[in-house]
């Protein structure tokens, strides 16, 4: 088994299913010759040529307008939004047309489209090169929604959401890109969407968690395993929508602590929606107060090194908040 | 690099000389005519039907069908995607849909065509024929025609698809309204058809208003056609209201997008008769001469006019086809009528689509 | 006191405001000789000409974007939009720019402005003009979200929103337009943002809601009152964002059980926070599992009656979530 | 009814007989060449210091300093409203922004002018100047500037504001790169311009390439100017790499939106003489000789040359400006690099205005 990092391992799945489906092409800007600005597309436009991979004009909302089209006329776009604060623009054709297609036309016309984009902060990206935007995505029907945190899952993930017959957002830790690294079999796997991963066992309390979190999450539960001998279960949650619900309530069963983790902020925040689950089809296993830890309720995290580190999350703070729980 | 058209504008007819629909023969003539008339019908009879109270909205296609049967009449029907909007009526009554599924649409009843009776009126949609499921955001479609239009080229540069299979898709076809090229996503449609050269045609059917809002209020050109230019795409301004001048540019934006000749957009200058729907009431924003001189431009009755003219259609003929679309129109009510709503519990249906 | 219903206090409230500050401008669709579609802003074209209230083009993200740089020129827009459901173009510049304007500019610009829309199902629109549209805008830290529930706050608080140097959006039920009629005083009062208002005491739960909802909680509530001697409190929560957190747990310490009403779907939406802060900072009072009654998880109201009455939520619908959560 | 001008693009100088460069004095040349190149200096140090890794970020503006300038010394500085892009460093710094906020930017330092060190560098905004805070979604702010254009003329409408009153706003002024013309967002707020023909400039820094993307791909016309016609706005283009022509078409542009005659789009052809920015490695997608071929074109040179060649510069004075250049830059450093970061805990600020 080869080891790579997430990028590579989300260039991998993607290599695969465009050697594997000629319908599967990849547009976005900068996505050609240039590689991508994070360079994840980069060698596929020598692979592929300007057929398959499309240099677009500066316009997400028409990235992913004419990638729905050509879903619709039977392609497989994967539509790179080059950062996840850019996907704005093309919320009405997400939302209002990808999302809704499928019901809207009795179940005739589909849309199997995948949307990728770099999220989250800790790269001096300021307010605009840092958002977590899944939260939106999450609230709509229709859509799927991704988030890996490890290579494996990342590429068994990204050839799920290209095979799925539904629009897939699919949202890539840029901070993990190329600092989390595993192992990652060569050739044909799949993970499933809609399952999350028990990434760790524990009795103490239950982490919920994904992408760059749940890998702090995970760094933070080794360490209170071996400071404090708190066991806490850590639950990659992997898909947002539709979520696993049944792995989400099986650990709170467990535990009975619930700590929810992201990077975006509180305020309906995905955890929201984990919190609401629990304390509605949890609440008889509820030993504590259902914690959230999350980005404070600001426009954004700042660029300026000491604010955008007081702002993120990382392993201390989790491994904190985890103590916290424990002992309530 | 595509060409810049400005000066190409066309008025009327696309060419002087020789025109494309010279070459139509008399049957197909009446064929228009008659789509025309029954698309008039089936959309009177959702007025009247609205008024009684039988259903509760209807957004209609009255004094806008010349260059929806133009349409219809020149690109390879069932195979060639259309993306409609609200207003294309006759277009999709061409297409394949029956006055009976859009009588059942109308009522929201059960098996539905477009969605299941999930969607308002009009908001078309027919999988079978290749028309493409509408919503109501208005100008996203067109970034979903230039879209599958680039799936065409894609599939073709790809050799997925031989460009002269004639039982495949060739270009897409797709509408909507004066005032909607205000949206961004007009733009952004019209620059990808622009830089990829797709086959690709975009309809605006300019009936002056959009909702209660004229023209010089929504744009400071005087045709959208002007905007053409903008994006490497040609622009050609037609009379909307004279179906064969419509067939003429429409066959050949049709032919061109077939040849790989690349984009065209069609402004068809027309008006909308009636209110902008049943929601609406115009008298509080036009004229009652300006609706009326309208009036006597009513592409149905023009067309009558001229196949009288050329000794292809009578009075008596006239009133045949009347006769026969009432029947039509009769029917399709009664069906719709006599079916039944779909169960509330349907509401709740697959969201997502399985893999098969 | 003048009896009036909720869209003629809206159209008071802000006719009051254009007179007192000729900053106050209205733009949208439609909103001068039509009087917009719904005509609240019936009459306004008459009184302050073209000059004030202004037909834009059809074209949402400009009519918010013009907005913002006529807010950050002193301005005191009033952006409608003329459908919940059309606002999506617009959320990039929402987002993006009026939310994040101020923190973004160390608190130097300030965009003071208000976008109304009409939103919400039951009136026959299908999907997409019956949205609900609430939970992305609550998810966005800079920004306000109002949707009163009575003409008085209404009236109260389109004045206030006006006044606010914020972006606000105020979101109004076209199904209660006509339909909910209550009593206004005449000329000037204003309605605080950020204040929850308890429309009924009791004290065997609690039912969180707002808009159309929150008038059929507190019909449902007055209904198992009668029937069942049943006492529920109802929350009406008027400002989502930013939340009275006092208010809504203040009712959960007297009685330990709630009951969340939206007509958006249940996934993320607004519910889910309130779920959140009550498993958190109210768990110490839990009597029950925190229930939401939502709308399901589609994509959207269905236009076909039977469908559309079965989606919607009403007042007998919330009274039988009453009894069965009294009954916990 | 606007006007439909794309007949009367310009190419290079508005009015070839009598230029209002010509009364340019020589006091405002030397001043215009000063900051040029103080801008040029400030840019170059910003490079330098990131490939020393003492800062995480730039993005520059030269090679384009040319149209910035000149849009600097048209306008009313302080008074009318400038809503900028990420790559007009040399017109902040002209319009009150100083090497050491510029500096301070860089290295997120406590006060910084824009934002408190909150957004990335070249995210400008100066309250006290007028000029908007930019964010970094692209065309974003061309909107606001149409927006803040209308606000002018509704003050003068609603007679707030005298038309003549040159201690008030009279026109907003906006830039954004070619590529960013591909978006929605641009096509609207042109569109509201030109509907409202408001003083409104929005100049295109058109330098050919949109981080990778080449401007081909981008758009099927030759000239971002092509694209005003569509929305009645009078689009130029100019040399952007020279000055004085710069100097004239933004003249022709301000003067005419003081006296309430439109909106101008302006389209200055010019060229990024370094890689998009600190992250990027142009080396991927264009070519070395290209590169190379434009940096005789470097506008600083150009005006160099010219202003010697009129005899109005010398190698000294250069040098002396070079000399004052460089002490201003490390002193701006210096000061930057002294000063403290911001406390962690001040990411938490206020996120909404309070009621005055
Ligand atoms: C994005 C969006 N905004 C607003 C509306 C509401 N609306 C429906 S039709 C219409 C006017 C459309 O005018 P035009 O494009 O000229 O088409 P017409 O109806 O005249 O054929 C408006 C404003 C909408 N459907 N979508
Ligand atoms: C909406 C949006 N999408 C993508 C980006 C990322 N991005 C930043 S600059 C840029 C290229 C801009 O090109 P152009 O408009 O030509 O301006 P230039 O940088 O060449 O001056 C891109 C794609 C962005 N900032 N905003
Ligand atoms: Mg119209
Ligand atoms: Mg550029």
């Amino acid at each position: 088994m080869a080891q790579m990092n997430l990028l590579e391992a989300i260039r991998q799945g993607m290599d695969e299913e465009m050697e594997h489906d000629p319908r599967v092409f990849i547009t976005g800007e900068d996505v050609g010759p240039r590689g991508g600005v994070f360079r994840v597309t980069q060698g596929l436009f020598e692979k592929y040529g300007p057929t398959r991979i499309i240099d677009s004009p500066l316009a997400e909302l028409s990235i992913v307008g004419v990638g729905i089209g050509a879903a619709l006329a039977d392609l497989r776009p994967i539509c790179e939004i080059q950062f996840a604060d850019f996907i704005h623009p093309a919320m009405n054709q997400i939302m209002n047309e990808a999302a809704r297609m499928y019901y809207r036309s009795g179940g005739t016309w589909t849309v199997p489209m995948v949307i990728r984009a770099p999220y989250g902060g800790g790269v001096g990206g300021g307010l605009y090169h840092s958002q977590s935007v899944e939260a939106f995505f999450a609230h709509t029907p229709g859509l799927k929604v991704i988030i890996p945190s490890t290579p494996y899952d990342a590429k068994g993930l990204i050839k799920s959401a290209i095979r799925d017959p539904n629009p897939v957002l699919f949202f890539e830790t840029k901070k993990g890109y190329r600092l989390i690294k595993g192992d990652v079999p060569e050739g044909e796997y799949t993970v499933p969407i809609g399952e999350a991963r028990v990434a760790r066992e524990g009795s103490d309390l239950t982490v919920y968690s994904y992408g760059m979190m749940a890998h702090y999450a995970m760094q933070a539960a080794e360490r209170v395993s071996q400071t404090d001998g708190i066991e806490a279960e850590v639950v990659d949650l992997r898909t947002l929508l539709p979520l696993d619900t049944k792995t989400v309530l099986e650990s709170f069963k467990k535990t009975g602590k619930a700590l929810i983790v992201h990077e975006d902020n509180l305020t309906m925040g995905f955890g929201a929606e984990i919190a609401a689950i629990l304390a509605s089809d949890g609440f008889e296993y509820m030993d504590a107060p259902i914690q959230r830890l999350c980005a404070p309720d600001i426009p954004g995290v700042p660029f300026s090194h000491p604010m955008q580190d007081y702002f993120m999350l990382n392993p201390t703070k989790i491994a904190d908040a985890i103590r916290d729980l424990a002992a309530y | 690099m595509a060409k810049n058209t400005t000066d190409k504008v066309r008025n009327g007819r696309a060419t002087p000389t020789s025109r494309p629909s010279d070459s139509l023969t008399k049957d197909t003539l009446l064929e228009m005519y008659w789509k025309m008339l029954l698309s008039r019908r089936v959309d009177e009879r959702a007025w009247m039907i609205h008024r009684q109270g039988k259903i509760v909205f209807h957004i209609s296609a009255i004094g806008q069908e010349a260059i929806q049967v133009a349409a219809a009449y020149t690109i390879h029907l069932g195979v060639d995607y259309i993306v409609p909007y609200y207003r294309d009526l006759a277009l999709v009554l061409c297409a394949g849909v029956t006055p009976e599924d859009f009588m059942i649409s109308l009522y929201g009843k059960e098996g539905e065509l477009s969605s299941l009776a999930r969607q308002m009126p009009s908001h078309f949609g027919a999988k079978p024929f290749n028309i493409v499921s509408t919503s109501a955001p208005v100008a996203t479609q067109v970034v979903h025609a230039a879209g599958m239009a680039f799936a065409i080229k894609y599939r073709i540069q790809n050799e997925l698809q031989d460009p002269n299979d004639r039982t495949q898709p060739r270009l897409a076809v797709t509408s909507l309204g004066e005032g909607s090229t205000s949206q961004g996503e007009w733009h952004e449609a019209m620059n990808w058809a622009g830089v990829h050269q797709l086959p690709f045609i975009c309809i605006v059917q300019n009936n002056h208003y959009a909702i209660s809002v004229p023209v010089d209020k929504q744009m400071a050109v005087p045709n959208v056609a002007d905007r053409a230019a903008a994006y490497g795409v040609e622009g050609i301004i037609v009379d909307g209201n004279d179906v064969l001048a419509c067939y003429d540019v429409m066959h050949y934006a049709v032919q061109k997008a077939y040849r790989g000749d690349g984009p065209t957009l069609i402004e068809a200058k027309t008006y909308r008769m009636t209110p902008h729907s049943s929601d609406d009431d115009d008298r509080t924003y036009r004229e009652r001469s300006e609706v009326d001189a309208w009036r006597d431009k009513d592409p149905l009755l023009r067309l009558a006019n001229h196949l009288k003219a050329q000794g292809l259609l009578t009075d008596a003929v006239i009133e045949g086809y009347d006769k026969r679309a009432r029947k039509i129109v009769d029917e399709a009510q009664r069906a719709a009528e006599e079916r039944p709503y779909p169960p509330g519990e349907s509401a709740i249906a697959p969201v997502y689509a399985e893999a098969n």
